[in-house]
């Protein structure tokens, strides 16, 4: 699954950005989203669209796996983009753009930030139970899409998987993600007891000092900042 | 045919990076034989059974299942083999114990009939008659193991592919398995593969014995071979049967001991060497 | 079928910062009124249900070009509240993989929690009558259509009737081409009445056809809800009690 | 104190009507000791540790750790006790090892200079010092193990409970466990409470062993009175270790021989019972 390889990228990345502090990246993406969102030139759009594109190159990280996650945006975004080009060209592109940096922005915030940064940085903004949501949730995601990949295996080798007979495949699949449902349910029963045991009371402490910004922050952040303005001066093209 | 199973210095990649390699001597199983692999922690043993069952590709090298690639004939190469994973918690996907058993059978398009007789028929042979009516999230873990080696062996398969099968069983439930393996093997003729960390048990169920260590077959042999060999078993993080050991040890002594297979089979041994020893009063103290 | 798979930048701003407004404080309220001895059992099992919706929206189905969501199997099982929170969970997950727009968490929150909401509800009222099973396929089917008209108003009312959008179908990515055709079709026939023509070179059919996409996506859900379900209630009938409010 | 742990003839009743009984002998653990308990599959071991951890609460008999109830008492019993479940994987919460080790630390309010020095004290301990950085979804099994225990015992608990901690491990990673158990039972007196169907282990890691069969604590003792009571054993699908099994027929039959402790304690007795046997000759031609 995608998000497990999102995930490695991540944890395993080692350039400038996976090195700058989560806050500056989670800065980054939101300014250049700003940016993206008022934009309505096309050619301060495509140069949006240009920065994270350069920055998925520079972090060294698997372009494939990006590229395969951001055709889901950009095929999305076309439908839209087929709405407006009965307007013009342009603002059909001008879609087209917009959504496909936006996405591009995201993904190259989660392809350089673990997902623990991330939920911390969402921990000044979000109650405490959420934060513990989005933790529980992904670390049973891990848990449970292996128990998943398991069955499904087990399911192809017993027969129980045909490439044309699609009414047989979703029974059995019906089936085993009922089974997997209920060892879910089990499992969260377990996680319950086991929480309760090790002292947790509806807030999972992160560790979340300030860690004093690193040189590569203040360019990242200026650049930014430089970009939105540069979004808001009228050009001459 | 010469062999059923042929695999070939393989290297695996897994999608993170990991990469594993299982190289050295040929894995090779012949018919009717009982193949056990052994290796620490990580040494790939899983990631071999994957790659015979055909659920992985190798990168590099070759897998060779009855003379067919089993990731290119998945569905023929399947249909010869019976699997036990070391979770049964997630093999076993049939609402009721006799659906599970009867997974395949319907997959495959057995008439009722045929199955329903299937059916019974692998369940008095692993003496599941009582429970075949049972929701399978209720029983014991010995019993869920039971069903899903019913469910592998209802196709009666040529080869039988069990990892870690002993894991979490009580010491007679997992006599009882081994058992029951070793009369699928002598009656049915299947041929096993088997991995498992315990290695006391593992002179029952071996002919024939595999070490993986750090991206290599090192050995192949006899359990009594096998065994032999301390210094190259440490390396790998396992060590000899405790009484293959302990033998092993007396025997370097000087003592004329070789490795037993079973605790019988020890005291025998012992007790020619010991032979006459024993004064006839404290016989009848102790006795 | 309710997820509205909106990049960034087409929803103009009043709607989804009005959207998130709402979301947060429905997250707020939700959260709030999770007991606080009860928090240690629930929040686990809000984790649990995110994982479970993030992994049925990524099983394969063979050729169909459908993927599946189960926001009401998620509502029956968890409860409006908490089903919701994981809804919010799911939806920012996926929008931090490209999934859908950042900026439109809050919408497709409120649609998505609002199918586990109204199935949650639907589902108690009709299993005092019907059979487990029945309720749900009953429960999928009514909070599916309504969360359906309810997003067409939306980004209806939103983008301008004039470019007014169908939801789309959980396409499964790998045949996203092939759906996304049948979506703009449906899109164009709907609000573009007097553009069909213009459009024709894309598409062959009309009207029926979208329906019938619709329809199809909401019986496979319901389908597979009720295979589910009434497998549970064979293995573990209690999960089926319906979970207490909150 | 005079007891940590004293469970007397609990009866628990699952949701499901599953009815679990512990009777018979009580269940009593004392400060330092290192208790097993041993039974059958579905004998009521982990439900008995359940009920000593307060997760549930019986319908009948009394459970008391400490003079607590815990059931009652949860908060209070809790942090006197460090647990490892079998499944450590869902056991791991912290999104780094560093933050797992710390979770309970940082949840009793420690401070972060504090947290920080108990951390890398129990990681230093376990040797887990290079991967405090590293996310639990890519550990070895192995590791994974070494963690929960780590985050177990990071409150320094006086009683640490282990339900089947080395299912899964190779021999020398067991070994390794074993080890690790013993020296925080020896260096830091803490209690061990543990089950396990690894017979062949339990010399080396018990003080005391409890036996449940059939809804009873049928026996206790040390293991070389428990293991002697083989009929007992053989009744609760049990066995002597391999060991203990040999030196037992071996003493039966008259050998001056008591149960080894080890394998280098096997081999000493019985050299010296074979002492002097062996003619020079073949010492030379098989050492
Ligand atoms: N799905 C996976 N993704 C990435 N790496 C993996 C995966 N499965 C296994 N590995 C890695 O491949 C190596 C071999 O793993 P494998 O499971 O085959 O070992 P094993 O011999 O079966 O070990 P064990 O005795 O613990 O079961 C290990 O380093 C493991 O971490
Ligand atoms: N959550 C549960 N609901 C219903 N019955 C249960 C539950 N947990 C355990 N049981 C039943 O209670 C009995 C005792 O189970 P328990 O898990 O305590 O056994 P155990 O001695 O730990 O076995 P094992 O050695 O297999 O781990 C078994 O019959 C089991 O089926
Ligand atoms: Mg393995
Ligand atoms: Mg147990």
């Amino acid at each position: 699954m995608h998000i497990a390889a999102i995930d490695h990228m991540a944890n395993n990345g080692d350039s400038f950005l996976h090195n700058a502090r989560p806050i500056t990246k989670v800065s980054m993406a939101l300014l250049f989203l700003v940016s993206l969102i008022v934009t309505n030139h096309i050619f301060k759009a495509l140069i949006l669209l240009a920065i994270p594109i350069a920055l998925i190159l520079l972090s060294r990280v698997n372009v494939r796996e990006i590229l395969h996650l951001a055709a889901y945006p950009l095929v999305f975004s076309i439908l839209f983009a087929l709405i407006r080009i009965q307007q013009s060209w342009v603002a059909g592109l001008l879609v087209m753009t917009k959504a496909l940096g936006a996405a591009l922005n995201m993904l190259l915030l989660i392809a350089t930030t673990p997902y623990t940064d991330l939920f911390g940085i969402f921990s000044y903004v979000l109650p405490g139970p959420i934060i513990d949501v989005f933790i529980f949730t992904y670390r049973s995601l891990f848990i449970l899409l292996d128990k998943l990949e398991n069955m499904m295996k087990s399911i192809r080798l017993r027969g129980g998987f045909h490439p044309v007979r699609i009414l047989f495949n979703l029974k059995n699949t019906a089936g085993a993600l009922g089974v997997m449902t209920i060892h879910a349910f089990d499992m969260s029963e377990r996680l319950y007891r086991i929480y309760s045991l090790r002292g947790y009371k509806g807030k999972i402490p992160l560790s979340r000092e300030w860690e004093p910004l690193k040189p590569v922050d203040g360019f990242l952040l200026l650049f930014s900042l430089i970009v939105l303005t540069g979004v808001f001066i009228p050009w001459n093209i | 045919m010469e062999h059923l199973i042929k695999v070939k210095c393989i290297r695996h990649v897994y999608p993170d990076k990991t990469e594993v390699d299982i190289c050295g001597l040929d894995f090779v199983v012949r018919p009717g034989e009982r193949v056990v692999i052994l290796g620490p922690n990580g040494a790939g043993k899983t990631t071999l059974l994957s790659h015979i069952l055909g659920l992985l590709s190798p990168v590099e090298g070759q897998v060779e299942v009855m003379g067919m690639k089993p990731d290119k004939d998945f569905n023929k190469v399947r249909k010869h083999i019976g699997i036990v994973f070391q979770n049964v918690d997630e093999q076993i996907i049939g609402p009721r114990v006799y659906d599970d058993i009867a997974f395949t059978l319907r997959n495959e398009g057995f008439s009722r009939q045929e199955t329903e007789d299937r059916v019974s028929e692998v369940a008095a042979m692993l003496g599941l008659e009582d429970i075949l009516e049972k929701i399978p999230h209720y029983l014991s873990g010995g019993q869920k193991k039971k069903v899903a080696l019913a469910g592998a062996v209802s196709m009666m398969p040529e080869i039988l592919i069990l990892d870690e099968p002993f894991d979490g069983l009580d010491p007679k439930s997992k006599s009882e398995m081994i058992d029951m393996l070793n009369r699928l093997n002598g009656e049915k003729g299947i041929t096993l593969v088997i991995t498992t960390h315990d290695i006391n048990i593992v002179p029952r169920i071996a002919d024939l014995i595999y070490v993986i260590n750090k991206g290599k077959i090192v050995t192949k042999g006899s359990p009594a071979d096998v065994f032999a060999e301390v210094e190259m078993l440490r390396e790998a993080n396992l060590e000899p049967p405790i009484l293959t050991d302990l033998f092993d040890r007396l025997a370097k002594k000087g003592y004329p001991l070789t490795a037993p297979a079973s605790i019988d089979n020890a005291l025998e041994q012992l007790e020619m060497i010991l032979g006459g020893q024993v004064q006839d009063e404290e016989r009848i103290v102790s006795g | 079928m309710s997820h509205i798979h909106l990049p960034d930048g087409v929803i103009p701003p009043f709607w989804w910062i009005t959207g998130l407004i709402l979301c947060l404080a429905l997250l707020w309220i939700f959260a709030g009124r999770i007991k606080k001895d009860e928090v240690r059992r629930k929040i686990p099992f809000a984790g649990v249900i995110g994982a479970l919706m993030l992994i049925f929206m990524s099983v394969p189905l063979g050729i169909l070009p459908v993927h599946l969501n189960l926001a009401v199997l998620c509502g029956i099982l968890a409860g409006p509240g908490l089903g919701f929170v994981a809804v919010f969970a799911v939806n920012t997950i996926l929008a931090l993989i490209g999934h859908g727009g950042f900026t439109v968490i809050g919408l497709n929150t409120l649609l998505m929690g609002g199918e586990a909401i109204l199935g949650y509800y639907i589902f108690r009222a009709a299993s005092g009558r019907l059979g487990s099973a029945s309720s749900a396929v009953t429960a999928n089917i009514l909070a599916l259509l309504l969360s359906t008209v309810l997003m067409i108003l939306i980004v209806g009312t939103s983008v301008g009737l004039g470019e007014a959008l169908l939801p789309h179908d959980h396409t499964h990515e790998s045949v996203h081409a092939g759906e996304d055709h049948i979506d703009d079709r449906e899109n164009n026939s709907e609000s573009h009445s007097g553009e069909i023509k213009d459009a024709r070179f894309l598409f062959l059919t009309g009207w029926t056809a979208v329906i019938a996409v619709i329809l199809a996506g909401i019986l496979l859900e319901s389908l597979v809800t009720g295979l589910i379900v009434s497998f549970f209630s064979k293995v573990r009938p209690d999960l089926l009690k319906p979970a207490a409010e909150g």
